[in-house]
């Protein structure tokens, strides 16, 4: 973990106000677990919080690694006027806990379910188990055919399904994640999800009982490195909290209260 | 490690006269990862309870145009597991601890006061009175001059260790606050907590935070927080640990002017997670700049007293 | 002119919640070479005293981040000449004014009310009480519930147009003295005014101001003027004019969730002279985002009351 | 009058902390009095103060104008980070009186007298009279050899003569713009001077009783454009005061208390 300037190579909407952004410098080398984030220090200088965004993929060769952030507030909308060559000021890789790839074996599958923005970290998942030869599948959920990204990436990845869901049914088919999730019977040795609080929680209670769940959780976060108690979240029995940053964002579902 | 930077405070021998602001820091763990703690100044650690707290629903922080609401509610792990968890910890580094001191009666102020007074490396109590997010105690104990008093009396007579008591800025005059602990026996002050505010989502059309209100920090509360370090300044002679929106070494000459005599960070550790250690890296360089060999050359400048 | 913005409020009917705020706006005359001032919801005319004063020394305007330090000192012609020479010029325009008064004593600011009565574009006053930058006069009556209440049961008296109460944002409890001015028959309520603050020279080792300390405005103070239109919404049903940092309609829809019924935008229009035009212009489109058809249907929601 | 973006041509530093910055569109136009400012937006979101600028020179068939700036502060700092093809949002121009270039006659001699970053609205001024062939001369004064700028500039103009004065002696002679001024006996028609408070109450006092003295003040501005009364100055017989915005900036000498 370090807080070095990262060199911006590209900065591009993908879907609607939805935005691919690829940084390079040496910090990407510390980068290779699917589920951690970068807290990024947002360009002018009236933000004084940064802004958690997960690392969607790392290209080791180049250098590089990409991030996908939907542009929904001030940070956000100011990261979108950053160009080519300029500098972001970058604190990462954060998370004492991703999603594990490494754990699965290839007889196992791996079911990744994404909602919204929380398709990036699901992503970075998608590449790992692909190349240890991990077959998945994979459920992707957005509003509208506008919002809808990524598809033909983890198509690539050589998912055995893709499924693309959307709230008004102008891409793929109409309904949420779970919708397509309940109605392939088939129980999956691990689901790793990222969405919003209500689709993980609904991605909770529909999964088979021996299905290990894995969830990123989101939350307003502070310093990011578990010093300022910001990002806390109850865990399942109510008797304690866990910190998102540092014990997190990956959790396996039953450690925390959704 | 330059001897210009050093700083004398009751309880506290400060390298340089830069410490994180309580709660901005956790208990030095995770920022020790970062850097070597022995390099700062002192280290005010997070608020401190009898017992452990949980601390208010989230979201507890927010953003605002350069600063920041929280409403975190003293999460902390409680007196005992502070005193035999984390102050050990800190042991290894070579600087003195604040220790912030929270609670929802006098009893229970007294009692955190206790059960760390025995830690060798606490050098002094920071008596929290001004904590805007715990329903009962901390800001009514900030608001009234008299309640005020009454608590500092007690933690006085409690710990034998140097006692600062940290105020609020939600009051109409800060400065008979601050007189009135001073008569109680304070051995130093501790400006500013912060202002309490809201955001609002347009979406939801509800309060950004969970807990409604938080307190503000930040380069927003700078002004506010040079005004009533100035304020203080005229009608006492105890030290002053000046905090509210520092994020540079340019800042820490302002509070040093207004009249503080060390400084405490908090919100620019989120910003910049190396903020202390740059500022502390680039003080010499202002001493320099106001031909002044040593920090207690600016200290008590502009004052009238 | 767009229906849905319309706002009405005690003596003023306004087409749009927005009003200059007193003080940033002058007596309209350099903004109206601009703009047409009849786009406006309503001008606050900078605050006016029984004799014309000639202000503070200057550096009168210091910056801080997200905000800005003023010590005008409230420079006016007095209210004969604001009278005489400055409502009329106003009156060309299709606006309701709020006349701004201010004085060092009961008597000096209903003097102000009566000489501005007979103006037949004043719609109503609007009576600091909270002004940190005149020695005397201005901010006691602010931080005390019953002058405060004393001083409006006079102005009332005095005139026959409502009568907003502009309070101070620098006091412990902002309730009490807006429970107390409803008590005294005020017919509504601006807040906030500024929160006194101060910046130093670090070249100079003295304030920036050349009267010390000054009042802290723009984005900065936002979370703490939402806050307190929050609070005061709670304890009272008056009419509200918020304000505080505002600089874009996101802004105008926050206060009007957390209690304003209007609001005036001060210091943005130092940053962009066409502010409160532009805020105007945008509005409509976060109605539409809002499913509001009427500006109306987003006042007073988030209310507990 | 008008608040509009202006794209940023060049900006570069020109002496030590001083920046010249030359900006086009059609507001340029409207600029044509030597001693008139602009009131600039400072990118970067948390400075809610424009800053008052001078015009050093317009080009109106090139549709640019140049300003001269010295860093002094965050304002200032954050101006030479603009780059070019960047956007400026600009006041201007502001002034309601600016150095009555169009007075003398041809016969008459003008003195122009600038220190520091006073000397911008000096070279306009210089420029306006050089088109009008009134002869004019040249004292600067500046902090070293380090602060030296427009020296050849103002050559280039034909004045009758050009001195540079430094605080140190590093260049140009040792001391300040009145020692130089002292030094010519023959006392002008007109002096133009704009720099530090005490300058100019200095040249104010070194004037020939015969001489109209005009000077330029500087002040911390709210609005620029007389609605905030941030800017005042008291008038000589301190009965009143004067915004130096919208009165001035530029004042004869006897109309304000310097
Ligand atoms: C571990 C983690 C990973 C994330 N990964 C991604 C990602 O890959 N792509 C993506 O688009 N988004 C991601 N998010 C969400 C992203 O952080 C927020 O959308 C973003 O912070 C909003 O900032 P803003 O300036 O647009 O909003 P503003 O409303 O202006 O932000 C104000 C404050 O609220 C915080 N905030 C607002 N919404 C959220 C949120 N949903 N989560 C956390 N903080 C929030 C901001 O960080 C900031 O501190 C992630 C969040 C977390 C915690
Ligand atoms: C009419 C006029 C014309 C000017 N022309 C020039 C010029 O051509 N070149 C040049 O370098 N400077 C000029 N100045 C001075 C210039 O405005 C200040 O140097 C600049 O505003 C300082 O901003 P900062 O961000 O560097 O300083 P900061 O200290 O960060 O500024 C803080 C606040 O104080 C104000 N301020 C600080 N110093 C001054 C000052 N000397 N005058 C006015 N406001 C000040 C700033 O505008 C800002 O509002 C002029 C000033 C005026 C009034
Ligand atoms: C997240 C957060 C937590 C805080 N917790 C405490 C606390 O436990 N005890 C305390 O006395 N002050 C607490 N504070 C207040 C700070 O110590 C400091 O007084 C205030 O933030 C102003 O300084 P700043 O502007 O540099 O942040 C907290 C501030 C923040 C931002
Ligand atoms: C330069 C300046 C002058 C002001 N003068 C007055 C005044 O005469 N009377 C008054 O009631 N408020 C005055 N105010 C306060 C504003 O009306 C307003 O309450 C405050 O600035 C907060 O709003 P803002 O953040 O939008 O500026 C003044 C503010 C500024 C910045
Ligand atoms: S963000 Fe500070 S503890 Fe997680
Ligand atoms: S700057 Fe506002 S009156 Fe001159």
């Amino acid at each position: 973990m370090k807080s070095v300037p990262l060199k911006v190579v590209r900065n591009q909407e993908i879907a609607e106000e939805t935005y691919e952004m690829t940084l390079s410098g040496e910090l990407v080398q510390e980068m290779n677990r699917p589920g951690t984030f970068l807290h990024i220090k947002i360009p002018g200088s009236h933000h004084v919080l940064r802004r958690p965004i997960s690392i969607a993929s790392v290209n080791q060769e180049l250098g590089t690694c990409t991030l996908v952030y939907k542009c929904t507030g001030e940070g956000t909308r100011a990261l979108t006027n950053v160009r080519p060559n300029d500098c972001l000021q970058v604190l990462g890789p954060l998370g004492g806990q991703g999603f594990p790839t490494e754990e699965p074996s290839t007889d196992q599958e791996v079911t990744l379910i994404g909602g919204g923005v929380g398709v990036p970290p699901i992503y970075f998942a998608a590449r790992r188990l692909s190349e240890r030869n991990i077959p998945f599948r994979v459920i992707l959920g957005f509003q509208n055919e506008a919002a809808v990204f990524y598809e033909e990436a983890f198509k690539q990845l050589q998912a055995t399904d893709v499924t693309i869901m959307t709230d008004d049914g102008s891409y793929g088919e109409k309904g949420t994640v779970i919708d397509a999730f309940l109605k392939h019977d088939q129980p999956s040795s691990y689901i790793y999800t990222c969405g919003p609080r209500g689709m993980l929680k609904a991605v909770k209670a529909a999964a088979h009982p021996d299905t290990r769940v894995y969830v990123s959780l989101e939350e307003h976060m502070g310093c990011g490195i578990g010093a300022c108690f910001a990002c806390v979240c109850k865990t399942e029995d109510e008797t304690s909290y866990v910190k998102i940053c540092t014990d997190g964002p990956v959790f396996q579902s039953n450690e925390v209260l959704l | 490690m330059s001897e210009r930077l050093a700083v004398n405070l009751p309880g506290l021998t400060m390298k340089n006269p830069i410490m994180p602001a309580s709660g901005c820091f956790g208990f030095g763990r995770e920022f020790s990862e970062l850097y070597d703690l022995s390099l700062l100044g002192a280290i005010a650690i997070k608020g401190t309870t009898g017992e452990q707290r949980f601390g208010n629903n989230t979201p507890r922080v927010a953003e605002s145009p350069s600063g920041m609401l929280n409403s975190i509610g003293l999460q902390n792990p409680g007196a005992k597991s502070v005193r035999d968890n984390e102050l050990p910890f800190l042991e290894q580094f070579d600087v003195p601890i604040l220790a912030n001191v929270s609670g929802s009666s006098p009893e229970e102020y007294v009692n955190v006061v206790k059960t760390l007074n025995d830690a060798s490396n606490v050098g002094a109590f920071e008596v929290n009175i001004s904590c805007p997010n715990v329903k009962t105690g901390g800001i009514q104990f900030g608001t009234d001059p008299e309640q005020a008093a009454m608590l500092t009396s007690l933690i006085k007579e409690a710990t034998n260790k140097p006692v600062y008591v940290k105020l609020s800025p939600n009051v109409t005059d800060i400065t008979a606050i601050a007189k009135a602990v001073e008569r109680a026996g304070a051995d130093g002050l501790s400006l500013i907590n912060t202002l309490i505010g809201m955001r609002f989502d347009w979406r939801t059309k509800k309060p950004i935070l969970a807990n409604e209100k938080g307190g503000l920090s930040g380069p927003a509360i700078k002004p506010v927080a040079l005004r009533m370090v100035y304020d203080v300044r005229q009608v006492t002679d105890l030290p002053i640990i000046g905090m509210g929106g520092i994020e540079s070494a340019k800042d820490v000459i302002e509070f040093l002017i207004a009249g503080a005599d060390a400084v405490a960070v908090g919100t620019a550790n989120f910003t910049n997670p190396f903020a202390c250690l740059e500022i502390i890296d680039e003080l010499p360089t202002w001493l320099d700049q106001l031909n002044a060999s040593q920090v207690s050359e600016l200290q008590r400048r502009g004052v009238v007293l």
